[in-house]
């Protein structure tokens, strides 16, 4: 259950996030309205299909959006605010917020060992220096449960297993000592017996006091892993919900769709799997009004033309003109 | 997808305005080059021995008493001055007056009809040189028009062989694999062994100089799309190679579509982008290919015009310090190349940002 | 970039030259040191400066005077001739210089059929060659088997050393003194030694100790320390590096004339005009009917060997052709129209009262017409008498500016009398393989350096030559005015006496230009631009810059 | 790595042996050789010039020339230049010295100004600076390296200001150690400059482009996400990646410059290969052809080896075989 604070760690208001490509094409939103809550020792989800925003919304939160982006919105971290983007905010990169990959391989730089880009984190971050730096780096990896730590070191990203590169990432995360930890699909690009230890990793961490905002398309992990998450559909976080099975919500069309299908697959092999109909739009060619509504199931008249405000309901929020007019 | 990119490149003009400014030179400039006939004043090889080396003729627009008059040029002399220079001075009071539509030299309007109109000219005996003449008194202008039906075309026609034969050669290099691969691999590293250039000499020195312009026109194409292909193919075949592996060819190949198909229908698609850029940026070469084989007297031979042969004259520093404006034709040469870069590196931005595409020029 | 480049680089000026050298240009390197077996100019300009022969041309007035042999007789009608050499001669490494170099020389290097010398034809008589004694130390007897009169000019081919030939087999004697040869290898008897050999950049010369000139008249020749020919590789660039000083003296052509004129407002040197060159300029038909030997066929279709044969199809052609607008437009005005095979440059043989082909278009389609060509088909282009439109293709060499344009002027020329002429530029191997092999070209423009005795120039003359373009290799002369040519070669080498030879090549004058088989176009003016510093220059059309070189001073 | 490179040596050689006999044949298919030539000389005999063509064999059937070129080649004798009368082995290196030298002046300026440009450009993306960098970049590589050539000579000789037409000065000789250097950089400027200006323009592009592409990698966005500085991430992290692909480029632009530099060379009088290449096609003095292209073909193989070799160094996956391209 969510304890209110006074001072949530994270606060996120009306992100927005325009890109500029080049001179030979027009800008566009890839993010157009998310607001976050999350509260320490909170492990949260954020949810929703792929090209909906996800990731470019974790990046916001480090200031780590491509230079032809152009994020607006409110930040506030531990209770101070930050502009997007600003040096400031780059100073809580890996000091206080940590963030991992979905593809391991592709996260760790090819030309330097593991012990090279360890030495380097730690030396940076934390001023560490000499045997105490190498010291640190190898406990560090034991607390990502690799083993033979001295052996992995001295090896190139390419020689270690996807699993092995995504744990020295979260060890390499884990320098700066941060309090939260975006875990931008973590898993998924590993096979599942691996996937299945990452995520331990990642709850066992939790469980020892960190922050996690964890992204992911899948739900069903995402009802495993996290006490709320926050549902996102091109650009706008639609829904903030938790999936407790007690509180039987009346969910957005959107977030109803994606349970049907999570639920079809928990019970595997029943016949034809419900799937949301249609493809989410690409941010160049958003529908106006609700995003959604073209594939949306009780699209009413207003839906077309105006994007619905957002209905707090008990913990969380909701977007959608179905379920205020239902109110 | 194709209405999106369309919109898209309606934007693009809109917004870039290098590209446009570029697009629009290039359109001009192949324009004239199929109506050079209209638009030439003259014919490429009409000349005038008595106004050899003749200055770019100043158009008046002034009575001469400040008022203004319809244009008008002015007849030109020349007199060898203490140095054997050629000097042209104004025959007092002559005054030629610019005609719209005039009839000229008789010319074939697109291969259909026989005319004499042109788009401009002098009246009476008037002559015209917006660009200067060379030393037989050829209009510079008219030659530069005429040239560009050489130096523009070589660029499309060769680019074209040469995508033709590296998409195949390249797609069939990738599909297929094995040996044949392995023999077509050997093959692009022979053409790409030798220095293009010396290629493009030796190739050229095989044959005899002394064909007609026509034949060496499209003889040049040829060996310059035998040596152009070799680089395409090779990325091509990259591609191919990474493509073969997608599911959508596992999944066609499972269903028991033949390989040429598979090859022609779903691979080599999608390799379009990159291949609209690639040629984009590959016209210069061509161009600039044939240009280096005329102006070193092996490409397109006088009476004709290219824009390289048409350099030859700028070949002697003496004839550029008497005659500057024989630099000309390189001005277009080079605002060409410089058009085609600029739409290619739009065309790039839309189209497939992925990839940097050099054009790799012979010369 | 460029502009920081030279910005970092300019202040490096190059320094002043050192005194009394003379910079010369050439528009290549040297291939070769070796006299006999050189072959090109870019050779040959060097070699001359090394190595001087018995006897040598005057550059003023093209006379044969004595070089190393002091004086000469003939005897026998120019049958025998002995030379006496003069005095106490020496080579470069202080070995005496006698008879028996020149017996050597001869008998062992030019006349030896198993050596690539380039000089052998010229002193063969009908192929024969001359019987080379030593009479005593210093004088040498030739004997042809017949008077071969031109053997005067010939002599004046370089002797080399027999101390250090004797015993080399041909094989390696024609690749002896590459241009790698070390300077002391190279036993010079001319005013110039070899210093060094910067590659494919410049060889410098250093006076000849030995020269046999050193102590005329109490005075050491050559003055000049120093003789550089640099390779600048275009006549363009050796305008230009003289315009800036770096070479002292250049050739101008026509074309260049100009510029180089306009550069005597910044830069201090002379213009030396030397009359008109000793080359010439012509169109050339084809009019080879000797039948391939395999096909039985002619070379070119039989109707336009008509017309080329046709003596009036010719004088038309003569006529048609402008040859005051080639001297305007190719030359800059700086050239003559002519008519026949002899320079006036060359005073001695020079016929001056040719027929003069004035342009006059009416005149040759008056001629056509007469001839039984005329435009019946009223395309505007004439047709022969079987209706054969009269069109054919006109060759000249690529890359030959003065060719290229003086063809192009021809072909409207032609155009404008109702020829369908169409013109094309042919690599030099080409045109010549096909001038003496294939025999499958219609007409071309060419240019033969010109040579002042007119016998060495047989080779084109004869009707069995392999030069005689318009129909090489004649068995038997086909034309009544070849055969009377042939006569007229055969006398003229036989012939001693001075006018009674004068005459005979008159006659050869008139009939080439009566009957045109070459059709002359103009002779180029000499011109040559020396800087003020070099004192005694009297560049000629016949010597060039160089034929006085000893005297030559740079200061 | 030395089995690999072991390999690719044998297929040089064996595509070089394909290329110069794809050359032979091509000359052979040319009507005339190069002794026709003497035959316009009023003064040289036919007689000569056939125990000339005899003596050489240019007559006979190619393939017998291409096999006696062969067997010579293997002791060393790459054939005789008619032309130049001398043996091509000399001639060859003394050329191929001058177009190395002016190559390597030209590379070095050309990664000198165009590394730290294309690096500036990137890092500043979209930045005023990194227009204008573009814009030049684009003229450079727009403007076609004979124009540029006519355009310097024609001020260097308009303004007396600069020598023109070959390598060094009349009175190289005289010169001292230092003022001998200065000449010769003097003469090499302008055909340096124009070879310069178009490579340099493509590198800059290339590194560009190359770097942006590596700053947008995930490993970059994980440096950054980890809290590194962003002089390290781009200077240790980006640049040691962006670099990796032009070592590459390096190989390849031996041949792009061997190329450029040909016509440059004709244009600018400067006596290297492309000059000679010219030279000898035109006169048919095939030996020579011949041994440019194996020349200049052993010289690409040899860049690409060095490229390779290069890249293994800087490159641990290329060093473990991970990889074959990157």
């Amino acid at each position: 259950m969510v304890i209110l604070s006074e001072q949530p760690l994270l606060k996120l208001n009306e992100l927005a996030v325009e890109f500029y490509p080049n001179r030979s094409q027009r800008s566009f939103y890839a993010v157009c309205q998310v607001n976050l809550e999350l509260e320490r020792g909170e492990v949260i989800g954020l949810v929703g299909e792929s090209g909906c925003g996800k990731s470019l919304t974790g990046r916001a939160l480090l200031g780590l959006l491509p230079p032809t982006a152009r994020p607006t919105g409110k930040l506030e971290f531990d209770g101070r605010q930050y502009l997007i983007g600003s040096p400031a905010q780059a100073q809580l990169r890996g000091r206080r917020i940590g963030m991992i990959f979905q593809e391991p391989t592709s996260a760790l730089n090819p030309v330097y060992t593991v012990g090279d880009q360890l030495r380097e984190t730690l030396y940076c971050l934390r001023g560490l220096k000499g045997e105490e730096n190498r010291a640190v780096g190898l406990q560090l990896l034991r607390r990502v449960e690799l083993p033979e730590p001295e052996k992995i070191i001295q090896q190139y990203p390419h020689q270690l297993s996807g699993g092995q590169q995504q744990r020295v990432l979260i060890a390499l995360a884990l320098a700066g000592e941060p309090e939260l930890l975006i875990a931008d699909e973590p898993a998924t690009a590993l096979d599942a017996p691996l996937r299945r230890k990452i995520i331990e990793l990642l709850e066992e961490l939790a469980g020892a006091g960190l922050s996690v905002l964890f992204i992911s398309h899948d739900l069903s992990l995402i009802r495993e892993v996290c006490e709320r998450s926050l549902v996102m559909y091109s650009g706008y976080s639609v829904e903030d919900c938790s999936f407790d099975s007690e509180a039987k919500l009346d969910h957005h069309p959107y977030t109803q769709g994606l349970l049907a299908t999570a639920d079809a697959l928990t019970a595997a092999g029943s016949g034809r799997l419900p799937v949301i109909e249609g493809e989410v739009p690409s941010p160049k060619s958003r529908p106006s009004g609700c995003p959604f509504s073209p594939r949306c199931g009780e699209k009413l008249d207003q839906c077309d033309r105006q994007f619905p405000p957002a209905v707090s309901r008990g913990p969380g929020f909701l977007h959608c003109w179905a379920r205020e007019a239902e109110k | 997808m194709y209405k999106q990119k369309l919109a898209d490149f309606i934007y693009l003009l809109k917004q870039n305005k290098l590209f446009a400014a570029a697009l629009f030179t290039l359109v001009l400039l192949y324009l004239s080059a199929i109506f050079a006939g209209f638009i030439s004043p003259y014919r490429y090889d009409s000349e005038d021995r008595t106004k050899s080396f003749h200055p770019p003729t100043p158009v008046y627009f002034t009575d001469g008493e400040g008022g203004l008059a319809w244009p008008y040029v002015k007849d030109y002399e020349f007199e060898f001055d203490d140095y054997h220079r050629r000097i042209y001075e104004p025959v007092e009071g002559s005054r030629n007056r610019l005609q719209l539509f005039p009839e000229g030299e008789k010319y074939n309007f697109l291969g259909l009809l026989e005319t004499r109109r042109r788009l401009f000219g002098v009246e009476d005996d008037g002559k015209i040189y917006l660009f200067g003449a060379d030393s037989r008194g050829r209009d510079l202008f008219s030659r530069i028009i005429y040239g560009g039906r050489v130096s523009l075309s070589i660029g499309l026609i060769g680019v074209s062989i040469s995508l033709l034969l590296g998409l195949l050669i390249g797609g069939i290099s990738g599909y297929l694999g094995g040996l044949v691969d392995n023999f077509i691999q050997r093959l692009i590293e022979v053409i790409m062994l030798v220095p293009a250039f010396f290629l493009l000499l030796a190739l050229r020195s095989a044959f005899p100089l002394d064909w007609t312009s026509v034949r060496v026109y499209f003889f040049i194409i040829i060996i310059m799309s035998f040596i152009g292909w070799a680089s395409l193919a090779r990325v091509i075949r990259g591609m191919v190679l990474s493509l073969r592996e997608k599911q959508f060819v596992e999944a066609a190949r499972v269903s028991g579509v033949p390989g040429p198909v598979i090859l022609i229908k779903h691979i080599l698609p999608n390799t379009a982008s990159y291949f609209i850029v690639a040629a984009t940026v590959s016209i210069p070469g061509y161009i600039l290919g044939e240009s280096a084989l005329s102006l070193l007297g092996l490409g397109i031979q006088d009476p004709h015009a290219s824009w390289g042969n048409l350099l030859q004259d700028a070949m002697s520093i003496s004839q550029l310090q008497l005659h500057p404006w024989v630099l000309l034709p390189g001005l277009f040469i080079f605002l060409t190349v410089m058009s085609f870069n600029l739409v290619g590196d739009a065309l790039r931005d839309i189209l497939d940002p992925e990839h940097e595409v050099s054009g790799g020029n012979l010369v | 970039m460029s502009l920081l480049l030279s910005f970092f680089l300019v202040g490096c000026a190059p320094p002043t030259p050192p005194d009394n050298v003379l910079n010369l240009g050439t528009i290549s390197a040297p291939k070769t040191f070796n006299p006999v077996t050189a072959r090109e100019t870019s050779s040959t300009d060097v070699i001359n400066q090394m190595f001087v022969g018995l006897t040598t041309t005057d550059g003023q007035t093209g006379a044969v005077e004595p070089e190393l042999a002091s004086d000469w007789e003939s005897k026998e009608d120019g049958r025998v001739w002995i030379f006496t050499l003069h005095d106490d001669l020496r080579w470069s490494d202080g070995e005496p210089l006698t008879a028996a170099d020149v017996v050597f020389t001869y008998n062992e290097l030019y006349l030896n059929f198993d050596i690539d010398s380039s000089a052998r034809h010229s002193l063969l008589m009908d192929g024969e060659p001359p019987q080379v004694e030593k009479v005593s130390e210093r004088q040498v007897k030739f004997t042809y088997p017949d008077p071969y009169v031109p053997f005067l000019r010939a002599a004046s081919n370089p002797i080399l050393p027999e101390h250090l030939f004797a015993d080399i087999s041909p094989a390696e004697f024609n690749y002896a003194w590459g241009v790698d040869t070390s300077p002391d290898e190279l036993v010079v008897n001319g005013p110039f030694k070899l210093g060094r050999y910067e590659s494919e950049q410049r060889v410098v010369l250093e006076r000849n100790p030995h020269y046999y000139k050193n102590q005329l008249d109490d005075e050491q020749l050559p003055r000049l320390d120093k003789l550089i020919f640099h390779v600048v590789a275009n006549t363009d660039l050796q305008v230009q590096r003289f315009l800036r000083g770096d070479l002292d003296a250049i050739g101008v052509q026509a074309q260049l004339y100009p510029v180089v004129r306009a550069g005597q407002e910044r830069a201090d040197f002379e213009m030396h005009y030397s009359g008109p060159d000793l080359g010439t300029l012509f169109l050339a038909f084809n009019m080879n009917t000797t039948p391939h030997p395999e096909t039985g066929e002619t070379h070119i279709p039989e109707h336009k060997l008509d017309w080329f044969n046709d003596h009036q199809f010719r004088r038309a052609v003569a006529y048609a052709i402008d040859r005051q607008m080639i001297a305007e437009v190719v030359f800059n005005r700086l050239a003559s129209p002519a008519h026949g095979p002899v320079s006036p440059a060359n005073e001695e043989f020079y016929y001056p009262g040719l027929k003069e082909y004035e342009h006059d278009p009416d005149k040759a389609r008056e001629i056509l017409e007469e001839a039984g060509y005329s435009d019946r088909s009223g395309d505007g282009i004439i047709q022969d008498e079987k209706g054969n439109p009269v069109k054919f293709v006109l060759l000249t060499n690529a890359g030959a500016d003065q060719r290229v344009a003086t063809a192009e002027i021809i072909r409207q020329d032609l155009s404008d009398i109702g020829m369908d002429v169409s013109f094309r530029q042919v690599e030099f191997n080409t045109l010549v393989s096909q001038l003496s092999s294939d025999f499958d070209w219609e007409a071309v423009v060419m240019g033969f350096t010109g040579s002042l005795e007119p016998h060495f120039g047989s080779n084109v003359w004869l009707s069995s030559g392999n030069l005689h373009m318009w129909h090489p290799y004649q068995e038997e002369p086909v034309r009544d005015w070849e055969r009377e040519i042939d006569e007229l070669f055969a006398q003229g080498m036989r012939t001693l006496e001075p006018e009674r030879r004068r005459e005979v090549y008159s006659r050869w004058q008139r009939i080439v230009n009566r009957e045109l088989p070459l059709i002359y176009t103009v002779t180029s003016d000499t011109i040559h631009a020396v800087h003020s510093r070099v004192k005694n220059a009297q560049p000629t059309a016949i010597g060039g810059l160089t034929h006085n070189v000893e005297y030559l001073d740079v200061r | 790595m030395g089995n690999v490179i072991l390999h690719r040596l044998i297929i040089a050689v064996f595509l070089l042996l394909i290329v110069t006999l794809v050359t032979f044949v091509l000359i052979q298919m040319t009507p005339g050789n190069y002794f026709d030539q003497l035959r316009a000389n009023p003064r040289i005999s036919e007689e000569l010039v056939e125990s000339l063509e005899e003596r050489y064999g240019v007559d006979d059937p190619v393939l017998v020339q291409y096999g006696r070129w062969l067997v010579n080649l293997a002791s060393g004798d790459m054939g005789y230049s008619f032309g130049h009368q001398r043996p091509i082995t000399g001639l060859l290196l003394e050329r191929f010295g001058n177009t190395i030298f002016l190559m390597l002046a030209s590379l070095f300026f050309t990664w000198a100004f165009a590394l730290p440009l294309g690096i500036y450009a990137a890092v500043h993306h979209n930045r005023i600076l990194d227009r204008i960098f573009s814009f030049f970049a684009f003229i450079g590589m727009s403007i076609p390296n004979f124009f540029l050539c006519f355009l310097l000579l024609y001020l260097a000789s308009h303004f007396y200001f600069w020598p023109i037409g070959g390598m060094t000065s009349p009175h190289y000789a005289e010169l001292g150690l230092f003022a001998r250097l200065a000449d010769l950089f003097q003469h090499m400027a302008i055909p340096v400059a124009v070879i310069a200006t178009g490579a340099m323009a493509g590198l800059q592009r290339i590194t560009r482009s190359n770097m942006l592409e590596v700053l947008r990698r995930q490993y970059i966005l994980s440096a950054r996400a980890r809290g590194l500085p962003e002089n390290r991430v781009i200077y240790r992290h980006a640049l040691r990646n962006a670099v990796n692909p032009l070592i590459t480029i390096f190989g390849y632009q031996f041949t792009t410059l061997v190329s450029g530099a040909a016509l440059v060379e004709i244009i600018a009088g400067w006596p290297g290969m492309g000059q000679l290449m010219l030279e000898s096609v035109q006169s048919r003095d095939q030996f020579v052809v011949v041994g440019l292209v194996l020349a200049s073909g052993v010289l690409l193989i040899l860049g690409n080896l060095v490229a390779d070799i290069l890249l293994a160094v800087v490159d641990p996956r290329v060093r473990f075989g991970a990889r074959e391209n990157v």
